[in-house]
């Protein structure tokens, strides 16, 4: 608690960030991203007491997001229906979490038996298998169609309706706090520290009194509380739970998210929720690449920067705390670090898109626009161009990151002699 | 007749047709040092992940205080207070030193699986940290990730994590390899500390440390004690020199 | 305060990309086009694009509407996911459209249903009206019928009606199999068909009826096939599309099951390739409103498909696309406002002289009425399939029109209307 | 009878097909315990390369150079993308794989298109080689039986007979003692990787005329080919060969035999005519759940037996 106390000043200033965005960004479209970062932030956070903290890379766990996404669908129906007892539509995200819970405990018991590359196998198996259910049990599933359903149900407390957008908004925003604070809680307690140590030794963790299995059965049943969570929230977000929200292709979106993000970090997941839904939103509309880049980006994190976008930024966090004076003789060779990155891959990406436009061009125009420049993709000259710009940004890549990393190393170094005096 | 600490009764274990512990007979009292030697391949990597439960037995019985442990699962044996340490430094590398020693002693603390307590408020995990981490120097490291530490440093983690389970049985696998003359001389010193109240069984190559720490020695030759007894008596044993230290040293 | 900082980043290229849709021009009367264009079948919801986008160029080169008014198509991106097309008609709602188009998966046509029935209850004065091309899900047209939702395309029970029609004037049909994906679309083409044969196909014998899991699943059809030819089938009647669809035609053929094949979506750009071989030896027919090679098509339809394949190198086979724009057009010409109600009235009862007859929108349901044609792919034809510049050598020869009357089923819809 | 027997062949020949697909993930398993998730899509990759060299030169100089170019690529990814992942462990490198996956299979639609390809069983083998049951089976379906068969024999002997086997399969242990002993491990490491991708590419060229060559093979590939290899027991060459001729017949079987789940309900009391979710499953029969049942019979097996039928070891 004491760690909480320390960063009530963080916990204050996302409380009012939350309050005020949607004062800003009020377009329903807006709303409706913002929405959909909160339903994603909850699940990556939860996706991540997996992957980040107890070492379990699963390929399903979507499925709990789906399952309560559905039975939420479901309970609102019947509320609407008035078969239901009335619940009231604010306390949904809990129905979802047992749900969520209700799923985990017995699947996280056989599939966490194992770790490693088996454990993810048996996700993959089971998210699978309930992909196909979705096609066989059409009572609970409706097929492709999924199930519709209607937040606007039930008496109205206050006169909340969750007609109107805005109100969702609040709603999955309160609970996005809660649930951060709550997991964040959680890795703080014995059960969060035996589960970073089953990720890092679970031979040893077994030497101390524990079971690996029953600590990571209990990190998946958690887990699958919180995923379950995110899975309600959704389904009163979009109002409608369809079949694609349990399979593969959504596990394989968190995976991205957080691994993007960064899962070593705590707010990693958070950040890279954040980046993924808003790319997902708006750069989809740009431009058809944009699953080659996110593929791209992900694999560069898993070669190169383990512990995501967030882990570039907070390995200079013990540099800031000594010392920001620290910081300047590295400001050169990162700029021209950065700066050469930015150029190699302002080529890739004007090379990418060139080859993007002429494979699935519909028209005998050739004329298209490059970063608003008007070009002709038929001709020479912009590929030249493009192509000379990334061999360009590649040498100067391949010059600029070893005094890069020279001068992260001294002020590492530096560091390094001031803690051990 | 008070049980022993640590009882071997016709301990065997085979791996495929080989067999590598070959019957054996070992009783450990309470309060002592246990030193177990041997040449290489004699079987005490084996011998421990025996006891510790890693390996399941082929037959034969372990008994922890005069309970029966055999063929328990590692976190059973550990829970009713035995705990080892290992050869090769086994620790939890992307935890920092205070949480490394936290986490060994959160069963024995009661504290087992819970998710509504906070680790940084509790006192009795507080206190029995620092004076962990006094008595094995670690302090003033506390924040270190332990993957980060220096060699001697981790070895010294290593039995700070094997102390923390409050455990009054303690299996030491070879503490002092790859130390220099000095650090082993702190090894042994810390070593010496911590024999207070507990049972320690010792497995170790370097003769002098062996000599100096241990109260009883036994030796195991081809997953069999050829010989236990006090150091003064296994020096003379003309069978163990020969078998162990070679025919020229008889 | 890393949080702090990374919200009023975000906050930031939010504010950009909000500002920068609201500057369109508002003179033009904007539709919204929600289809995949990423992804693993964004070839359907492009061509739709491009579909739809040269029937605007037709109406704008004419001079627009309302005197001068251009209709602009928008894409909008759904990546074939629910919440995405929640997200892309937020959007829609954002830029102050009234019209949107969708038609690829009935799944999402469904979901821009219940959306609008929510969003115009809620938003009076800001109505969207749901010009579906290709959902053909019935029920969006019976119990679940909206006033919000016009569908310009024939639904599953109308094109099993002029299958089976066209089935019971085959003197080589006799005995049947029916095969088709176990979820929504197949379950509702298997009991529409079940229930027309026993209504117009009664000499024909019903010898099985499979349902198998979609979407790919079923990798080698060598047993659905074994049992075909055990049954003694002779024809064999389905609705799947994919690779359910062209994995089956190829194994079919592969194995010498001499059956014929009745299908929906045998003709469509995408099956035609993954036969390869298999489409110029298998006997396969499909039914649609349209094909190139069908005779007496209208002059100003041959000219459309004419100046089409200049654009787009493609053929054009959805006409139901070009009445869509057309029928939208007329009906905002005769309600002298771009306002979605009046147009939505006055595309109730409108009829267009379609490629093979008249074309009627009725107003009970919204369901288009029209007749059919179902034929065969052969490479025996004087015009060949062509996509993207590429000729498949392969076209479509008629068998036989299904008139109005035949393809025109009852309704059960009861249709709630605003006002 | 003749039902039984006609279904086993038939699985026999789809369950060798599951095998080609599988065998070069079960070798690079078994030599460098790495999973590779890209696997299906190696294998659209091979497909695609046939088909495009075959529209030029036909299909035999296709079978030869398509597996190449994807094994030089294989060996490339291994070079410049796995190999710096190693260090991080086995789930880091599943993690590479499962970008890869993302990646190629983003460069073939950009490449290729979005819609199928018409790659054709090549014309010299078209014909019906003999007949039963009233189906013809193509001379193209006997020589994929050999291909699959003549894989497996070589991978059995290359695994167990060989030196380099040998080698490569203590490098998985114990790479430090074999790199002392002489033998590049990273090298072996590369050359492994990119075989094991030839192999996925050759399935694509014998496999993708008869799956189809379009954008979804790998999605629709991939969860399968990873069945197989599970139930077999990960990395070994004889589970992979069981478990796919298993679920080869099983899936024949259940489709020929289509017999209802209904009677396992009405044990415990069930009607017929139940209403609610229960209506859904007392609706079941094999043949509508055929091609998901391995999803079932995976679940199942880790339960009972978590290293799979044939595994060996723990991963």
């Amino acid at each position: 608690m004491a760690g909480l106390a320390r960063r009530s000043g963080i916990w204050l200033a996302a409380v009012a960030v939350v309050l005020v965005l949607p004062w800003i960004f009020s377009s329903g479209f807006a709303i409706t991203t913002l929405n959909q970062m909160g339903v994603l932030i909850i699940f990556s956070l939860a996706y991540n007491m997996l992957l980040g903290q107890g070492g379990m890379l699963s390929f399903g766990h979507a499925v709990y997001f789906g399952l309560a996404g559905y039975s939420v669908a479901h309970v609102l129906n019947g509320i609407g229906a008035g078969t239901l007892p009335y619940v009231p539509v604010s306390l949904l995200p809990l129905v979802g979490g047992l749900v969520g819970l209700l799923f985990g405990i017995p699947i996280g018991f056989v599939s966490t038996r194992r770790a490693g590359t088996v454990f993810a196998m048996i996700s993959l198996g089971f998210a699978e298998m309930m992909t196909a259910l979705t096609l066989i049990l059409i009572v609970f599933f409706n097929g492709e169609e999924g199930v519709q359903t209607d937040r606007w149900a039930g008496p109205e407390p206050f006169g909340i309706t969750y007609g109107p957008d805005i109100q969702v908004y609040y709603l999955i925003a309160a609970w996005c706090l809660l649930a951060t604070l709550a997991m964040y809680a959680l890795t703080h307690t014995p059960f969060g520290r035996m589960s970073n140590a089953v990720r890092d030794n679970p031979e040893r963790l077994q030497f101390v009194g524990y079971s690996t299995h029953r600590v990571r059965w209990l990190a998946f049943a958690l887990s699958s509380f919180f995923a379950g969570m995110a899975g309600a929230l959704h389904a009163l977000n979009v109002e409608h739970v369809g079949f694609e929200t349990v399979g593969v292709g959504q596990s394989g979106l968190v995976l991205f998210m957080v691994w993007i993000g960064g899962a070593r970090a705590f707010i990693g997941p958070i950040f890279g929720a954040v980046v993924i839904a808003f790319l997902n939103s708006n750069l989809s509309g740009i431009t058809e690449a944009w699953l080659l880049y996110l593929g791209i980006l992900f694999m560069v994190t898993v070669m190169f920067a383990q512990g995501g976008l967030s882990g570039l930024i907070l390995m200079h966090e013990s540099i800031w705390k000594t010392d920001v004076r620290l910081f300047r003789p590295m400001v050169r060779p990162y700029a021209l670090g950065i700066g050469a990155t930015i150029v190699a891959c302002l080529g890739a990406i004007g090379l990418i898109e060139l080859i993007y436009f002429m494979s699935t061009r519909s028209t005998r125009d050739t004329g298209t626009s490059l970063y608003s420049v008007p070009v002709d993709a038929a001709s020479l000259l912009p590929w030249l161009v493009c192509a000379g710009v990334a061999a360009l940004g590649a040498e100067a890549c391949r010059r600029a990151y070893r005094p890069m990393a020279a001068s992260y190393a001294d002020a590492i170094e530096t560091v390094k002699a001031g803690a051990a005096r | 007749m008070t049980a022993h600490a640590l009882e071997l009764r016709n301990l065997r274990k085979s791996f495929g047709k080989t067999e590598i512990i070959r019957g054996v007979e070992l009783a450990i009292e309470k309060g002592r040092i246990h030193a177990v030697i041997g040449p290489n391949g004699a079987g005490k990597s084996t011998l421990y992940n025996l006891i510790t439960g890693l390996h399941p037995v082929t037959s034969g019985r372990i008994l922890l205080k005069g309970a029966d442990i055999t063929d328990k699962p590692p976190y059973e044996i550990a829970r009713r207070g035995l705990s080892r340490s290992f050869q090769v430094t086994n620790i939890f590398p992307r935890m920092s030193v205070l949480e490394n020693v936290r986490c060994a002693m959160l069963w024995d603390l009661g504290y087992r699986y819970s998710f509504w307590h906070f680790v940084g408020r509790r006192r009795d995990l507080a206190e029995r940290s620092e004076a962990i981490m006094e008595q094995t120097g670690l302090g003033s490291r506390r924040n270190v990730p332990a993957g980060l530490l220096s060699y001697s440093d981790q070895r010294a983690l290593e039995i700070a994590i094997t102390l923390a389970s409050g455990a009054d049985v303690i299996l030491l696998d070879e503490p002092t390899a790859g130390m220099s003359r000095s650090e082993t001389e702190q090894a042994v010193a810390l070593i010496r500390k911590i024999s207070q109240d507990r049972t320690l069984v010792i497995v170790e190559h370097d003769m002098g440390v062996v000599f100096d720490l241990a109260e009883t020695i036994s030796v195991l030759v081809y997953g069999q004690i050829v010989a236990s007894g006090p150091p003064a008596e296994i020096r003379a044993n003309t069978a163990v020199r020969e078998a162990y230290l070679g025919p020229e040293a008889a | 305060m890393g949080k702090l900082k990374l919200a009023v980043g975000v906050a930031g290229a939010l504010a950009v990309g909000v500002a920068s849709l609201s500057a369109l021009a508002a003179e033009n009367i904007r539709i919204g086009l929600i289809e995949p264009l990423s992804g693993p079948i964004a070839a359907i919801g492009s061509e739709a694009l491009d579909n739809f986008n040269h029937a605007a160029d037709r109406v704008n080169a004419r001079g627009g509407v309302l005197g001068g008014r251009k209709l602009e198509i928008i894409g909008l991106d759904n990546a074939m996911k629910a919440e995405k097309t929640t997200e892309q008609l937020k959007k829609a709602v954002d830029m102050g459209l009234s019209y949107v188009i969708q038609g690829v998966g009935s799944n999402h046509a469904l979901n821009i249903i219940k959306f609008l029935d929510k969003h115009n209850k809620r938003n009076p004065g800001k109505e969207i009206v749901f010009l579906n091309h290709s959902a053909v899900t019935t029920a969006f047209t019976n119990e679940l019928c909206s006033f919000w939702h016009f569908r310009f395309d024939a639904n599953v029970d109308m094109k099993v009606a002029a299958l089976v029609t066209q089935i019971s004037r085959d003197p080589g049909v006799e005995k049947l199999y029916l095969l088709n994906q176990n979820y929504a679309y197949g379950k509702s083409f298997q009991a529409a068909a079940n229930k027309l044969l026993k209504e117009r196909a009664t000499d024909v014998e019903l010898v099985g009826d499979e349902l198998i899991v979609p979407f790919g699943k079923v990798l080698d059809f060598t047993p659905y096939i074994a049992k075909i030819k055990a049954s003694g089938a002779d024809t064999v009647l389905t609705g799947n599309w994919g690779p359910d669809l062209h994995r089956f035609v190829k194994g079919a053929v592969d194995s010498g099951l001499g059956a014929t094949f009745y299908t929906v979506y045998g003709g469509i750009p995408s099956s035609i390739g993954g036969y390869g071989d298999a489409g110029k030896k298998v006997n396969l027919k499909q039914v649609t409103e349209m094909h190139e090679n069908q005779d007496g098509l209208p002059e100003d339809l041959r000219d459309y498909m004419k100046s089409y394949i200049e654009a787009y190198e493609s053929t054009w086979y959805p006409d139901r696309y070009r009445w869509l724009i057309e029928q939208l057009a007329a009906a905002i010409d005769a309600a002298g406002t771009a306002d979605p109600i009046p147009v939505a009235g006055k595309l109730e009862g409108m009829t267009f002289p379609g490629p093979l007859g008249e074309v009627k929108m009725r107003a009970d349901d919204h369901q288009m009425q029209m007749p059919l044609v179902v034929s065969t792919l052969t490479s025996d034809v004087p015009k060949h399939l062509i996509y993207k510049g590429k000729d498949f050598g392969i076209g479509f020869k008629t068998d036989g029109v299904v008139e109005r009357a035949d393809t025109t089923l009852p309704t059960s819809c009861q249709m709630d209307r605003p006002g | 009878m003749e039902v039984f027997a006609f279904s086993l062949f038939n699985g026999i020949l789809y369950g060798m097909l599951l095998f080609m697909l599988a065998s070069g993930l079960t070798l690079i398993f078994s030599m460098m315990g790495v999973l590779n998730f890209a696997h299906a899509s190696f294998f659209m990759l091979g497909a695609y390369l046939a088909y495009q060299i075959s529209a030029y030169v036909g299909f035999w100089p296709g079978l030869v150079v398509a597996p190449l170019i994807v094994g030089v690529i294989g060996a490339a990814v291994e070079r410049w993308g796995l190999r710096p992942v190693h260090k991080f462990g086995h789930v880091a490198e599943l993690l590479f794989t499962f970008g890869l996956a993302f990646v190629i299979e983003e460069v073939v639609q950009l490449i290729w298109g979005k819609v199928p390809m018409p790659y054709d069983i090549p014309a010299s083998m078209n014909f019906a080689a003999f007949s039963w049951q009233g189906l013809d089976y193509s001379a193209y379906r006997l020589f994929m039986l050999v291909i699959s068969v003549a894989i497996f024999a070589a991978l059995f002997l290359f695994i167990a007979k060989t030196r380099i086997g040998l080698i490569i399969q203590a490098a998985l242990t114990q790479p430090n003692i074999v790199s002392a002993l002489g033998h590049d491990v990273p090298r072996i490491f590369m050359w492994t990787f990119g075989f094991g991708c030839a192999l996925a590419g050759l399935a694509g060229v014998i496999g993708g005329n008869v799956l189809g060559t379009e954008p979804a093979m790998a999605i629709t590939l991939g969860p399968i080919v990873f069945v197989v290899i599970v139930i077999g027991g990960l990395g070994s060459l004889w589970g992979a060969l069981v478990a796919a001729l298993f679920i080869g017949i099983v899936d024949n079987l259940a489709i020929s035999y289509d017999l209802s789940f209904y009677p396992l309900f009405a044990v415990f009391g069930v009607e017929r005519d139940v209403t609610g979710i229960m209506q859904d499953l007392v609706r079941l029969t094999t043949a509508s759940i055929a091609p998901v049942l391995p999803y079932f019979l995976l679940v199942l097996i880790l339960i009972v037996r978590p290293r799979g039928l044939f595994g060996t070891r723990d991963v």
